[in-house]
């Protein structure tokens, strides 16, 4: 099992003709995602591989079921490519890139909102459901099914931690990437909402950093409604208060969303937290082990 | 991008809400003669931090040979670590109440918020949560009169401050969203013989938006290395350890300070290269890096976007160009992982296949380059 | 039986201060509408009778229940009141103004959809299950219990065919005005989907006029989807082209709606139509008849 | 509210959509000079009716002293019922193709609704619905480039066409909403040269939104009674026959028209007292009604928002001020029914209970008064 895509899920990509989509096209055919057309405008009838372009998302959805469409454009175009898919009726849009205006992304979290489209991103490495689909652009190699639900604020990292997870022979079932941005489409609780009821995912991992209120407002939530296991990695323990940190979010202003304070926040609901990425893999074992008993 | 206290009033003046008479001054001579000209007035060191009177960066008076003194001593000054290179001069309002008002963006409710206080003066953080009225503004709407009506209702204002602070609101919301504004803060709204008037300004713009905000100012707060950066299109940040470092995705970047942290090292300086960073830009991006003079550098790459093969690449032809001076740990694995080990090679260098131990190697390094 | 309202239904009045607003607060207490509040920006805390007046709709809703607002509020000022009413939740908006701008009407509806509020109006009477609740102007004495569901785009004309329906005996199940403007939030085929599945519902009067397509298209839905009887009375059958009648919807222009096509249009899904009011009351009780028989 | 082409094409243009070059002419002298200053020139006569050029509204010539000519013809003349008051003299362009293009409001959709078509230079009905590109505009979003895109390639324009067309929607639709327009129509667009350019504009903006719009011209195409009733906010329209209506609310007016028609008889008027009229406009109204001097008249009332008693008070004071030459019959039943009745009974008029009875003997009186 998994979350928000499967072996099902047809996709879209937006943006297919350019650097970026023409390659991740391809890693995601070869992950064994359904990618069944593309989108550029004025390169309609196309194919990149066997993949078929079109002018239009309206164009793409009148010829093939479309699940799911990932957006690969500059992000002063994004918001014209996320309204196009959500005016389509696209269900999911994973929005991958990044300095996407902030009044761009609250445009586009609203007008989706309205229509009842799931936004994953802007800034996000997408979403995966191991073995079974990847919408998104990170290395296939790591990303082997298992019983690890992970659900993340930053890409490479979550590379870092999913690869030491498979090197430790403990696959993932899905891996969010909520995006790097101040405004996203979903937050921590959305995902962690969704690993409760997904019989795939035995133990969450949370991957959080500094900056924002995101860790916190999850350890509330975990407190009333998660029953599994949850752990949690924090990065920035080392960050000087007051400097933003590449990441939008990962910035500490105003006393809020220091590390201390998160770490603080998710112990105090029984989240163990990780400040180096090789803890992880042994805290995941500890508790499968656990449960196991 | 934080903007001047007088460029924001400036803008204010656009979208006609109202500020006190004055304007700025770049000399002592400016200072004195808008003083002349408005009477009572004060004089305000331009940089781009609050509490700028309690570091003696606000002066008063009404004598154009005073303000001529103060501006001289102000300017060039030195204030709160900010150079200060303009004075504001402007009337001496008679203050009766100070209020809160703000715009801002709400990540939770991914909408603008208003946050607005009859205790202003200070700052927000300082106000009990009670006294604040905050309010979201659904984006599809935005600044309705029936929102601006309730908010003043909230605030408890009597009518004719009421109507005022209504048509603020609207004028502030149209600059929040035609500026791609984060944050337009006005701290204290004064209300000064019945009239309501900002009396500072605070203003904010999205960085990822300036591309479309051409009109208004650029304003500089970022050292020379930080702009090199920026202009590349980097995360670049300057620390105060002695170990330079590179990484690609600022989670791992973060991930990457704190093992060095771990092993007793620190960081010289954040250097996030980005998802897609090109080879000529990762170059570059080691230019930044060794301009800090690193007693050791550690690059941390997990290839996704980023291609392994381009920034060995990048290192190699950098290594080549102009050598490089100290001891370099790499880590290495991702996309395209055994083209870029084998280019590293070439070069002399075994690459590393886990954070911790590249970290921990360049620890050990630095330390012995002392 | 009825639609859109009952006997249950809790009211807000925005603009209940204004002299329409307490006239017909009056009368629909008078008819026995659950009047709960009325909101007035300035007013809160006085009284209209015994209802109580707020600020603000949000406020309003602090305090009651509220299934429905009705608006009685200058055009120019009827989108904010209309965006307030929507956007504090409300499920059921009335909007009694006539000469709201178009653009207006078009950012109402498109906010109510967004939100899943359903629009009567503007330049309605309102809606009234008889003997239940009244949310409009209408005069009280004619909305007698009984079954004839009656859905009109005019708003005297109504209380005329209703008043003669009355008088003949026949009483009505709900009476909604979908309003003459040429941007409304219900059309007939709304409303004639509600009257199929009312069991208090045995007959269908559509009260209709010339100009537009409404009445060709209620034609094709009633030959689709209605097993119950219907009845039309069209007006306008003297109206010369090409002139403006008051209403915004009674215009012919480009060979569209004119009185001939909508009779054809209707007689050919079977719906007989009258087009002098006083011939309503007889064709109603000949199907009443005949579904007896 | 229609406006001219002329006032159209200005808008055109300070919203950036290319239109020929040229001008209003309001003297046989401005024609002659425009057409010296432009060459090859058309001479459009302004009136609010389409298909001028069969009639004789449109010339061609390149000589000012023809310009001349041409325009003392045109100005003062009639064609298809107006009055020509100024001609447009614009370069005669080269017309490689014509298409068409608009916006408008869709009822049924609630939204607005582009058409465009490359078959241009006809009336929009005569072209065949599937060379008809229809596209809604969802109002949260308005004209996004994705849109615009995908019309231009719904018609299959070649690229340099497309761009430019795409421009033209995106101006087009801000037009359209900042105006409060109803329609926004090219006809034709022409492709002259490559480029693309507005040869014709017929714009309407939403008379309820006038009040919002205070910039724009004001056109008048009503009659002096229609103009007056609409000062009154009242709906009025000049007919053919001898009996004066007045009602309230546009269905029972028109029902009140049907119901003369039926009995034989034939109204001289439209007249929409509105549902809330005061005594005052009332009045007002039956002013309006007893300057077209019917042979009777018939006043029919059902009322709601309109009491009774106000506009029985209406007609009495009318009745007893001025007098009322001809035979009225009233019909008055709703609110405050019994008040208005007892106050009609005291100038001597028995009001009827039914639209059909009233109706009928407005028909009789009319006939016996011929």
């Amino acid at each position: 099992m998994s979350i928000f895509v499967d072996e099902n899920t047809k996709v879209l990509i937006q943006g297919i003709t350019g650097n970026q989509g023409a390659f991740h096209a391809r890693q995601m055919v070869a992950y064994g995602t359904k990618v069944v057309a593309g989108v550029s405008p004025g390169k309609g009838g196309q194919k990149v591989d066997d993949i078929p372009v079109y002018n239009s998302v309206k164009e793409a959805m009148e010829h093939h079921q479309i699940d799911a469409s990932i957006l690969f454009v500059p992000a002063k175009f994004a918001k014209d490519g996320a309204f196009e898919a959500i005016h389509a009726g696209v269900k999911l849009l994973i929005l991958i890139p990044e300095h996407i205006p902030l009044h761009d992304a609250m445009a586009i979290m609203n007008f989706a909102r309205a229509k009842g489209t799931t936004v994953i991103g802007p800034n996000t490495f997408g979403v995966v459901s191991s073995g079974k689909c990847k919408i998104g652009i990170m290395p296939n190699q790591y990303f082997v099914p298992g019983p690890v639900g992970v659900v993340s604020r930053s890409g490479t990292l979550s590379y870092e931690i999913v690869g030491s997870l498979a090197a430790a022979g403990l696959g993932t079932s899905t891996v969010v990437g909520l995006g790097g941005d101040r405004v996203v489409g979903l937050n921590f609780i959305d995902v962690l909402a969704r690993f409760e009821k997904d019989p795939g995912t035995e133990v969450i991992v949370l991957v959080g950093e500094i900056g924002g209120t995101a860790e916190e407002e999850a350890a509330d939530y975990i407190s009333k409604h998660i029953s599994k296991p949850v752990l949690a990695y924090l990065a920035g323990k080392s960050a000087p208060p007051g400097k933003r940190m590449g990441h939008a979010g990962a910035i500490i202003e105003r006393g809020m969303g220091t590390f201390e304070g998160k770490v603080k926040a998710l112990n105090a609901v029984g989240v163990e937290v990780a400040t180096l990425t090789f803890e992880v893999p042994e805290l995941v074992s500890k508790v499968l082990l656990k449960k196991a008993m | 991008m934080k903007i001047y206290e007088y460029m924001g009033k400036e803008l204010f003046a656009k979208y006609g809400i109202p500020v006190p008479k004055g304007r700025v001054a770049r000399t002592p001579e400016e200072a004195g003669q808008i003083t002349a000209e408005i009477g009572d007035a004060v004089i305000k060191s331009q940089i781009l931090s609050g509490k700028r009177g309690k570091a003696g960066g606000i002066k008063f008076t009404a004598s154009p040979h005073e303000a001529r003194k103060f501006a001289a001593e102000l300017l060039g000054s030195e204030i709160r670590g900010f150079k200060v290179d303009a004075v504001l001069v402007e009337e001496k309002l008679k203050i009766d109440k100070e209020y809160y008002l703000a715009i801002t963006i709400d990540r939770g409710a991914k909408c603008p918020v208003v946050l607005a206080s009859v205790q202003g003066g200070m700052d927000i953080e300082e106000v009990p949560e009670e006294h604040i009225v905050k309010y979201h503004v659904d984006y599809s709407i935005g600044m309705m009169p029936f929102k601006t009506k309730y908010i003043t209702s909230k605030l408890k204002l009597p009518a004719e401050e009421a109507a005022q602070v209504q048509e603020i609101l609207v004028k502030l919301y149209k600059m929040f969203v035609e500026l791609d504004a984060e944050l337009v803060e006005i701290n204290p709204l004064v209300v000064s013989a019945g009239k309501i008037i900002a009396a500072d300004a605070k203003v904010i713009i999205d960085d990822d938006a300036l591309f479309r905000q051409k009109d208004l100012p650029y304003v500089e707060e970022k050292t020379e290395s930080e702009k090199k950066a920026h202009e590349l299109g980097l995360a670049f940040v300057e620390l105060e350890g002695n170990i330079g470092v590179m990484a690609n995705g600022a989670g791992i970047t973060m991930a990457t300070l704190d093992t060095l942290q771990y092993f007793g090292g620190s960081a010289a300086n954040f250097l996030d290269a980005g998802g897609g960073a090109s080879e000529e830009a990762t170059a570059k991006a080691l230019e930044l890096v060794l301009a800090k003079n690193p007693k050791a550098i550690i690059i941390n790459i997990f290839g996704g976007i980023t291609r392994c093969d381009d920034v060995a690449n990048a290192f190699a032809s950098v290594k080549k160009k102009r050598g490089i001076p100290v001891p370099v740990v790499i880590r290495l694995v991702g996309t395209n992982q055994e083209k870029g080990r084998e280019i590293l090679r070439e070069v002399g260098i075994e690459a590393y296949d886990t954070m911790h131990e590249a970290a921990q190697k360049a620890v050990e390094l630095a330390a012995a380059n002392q």
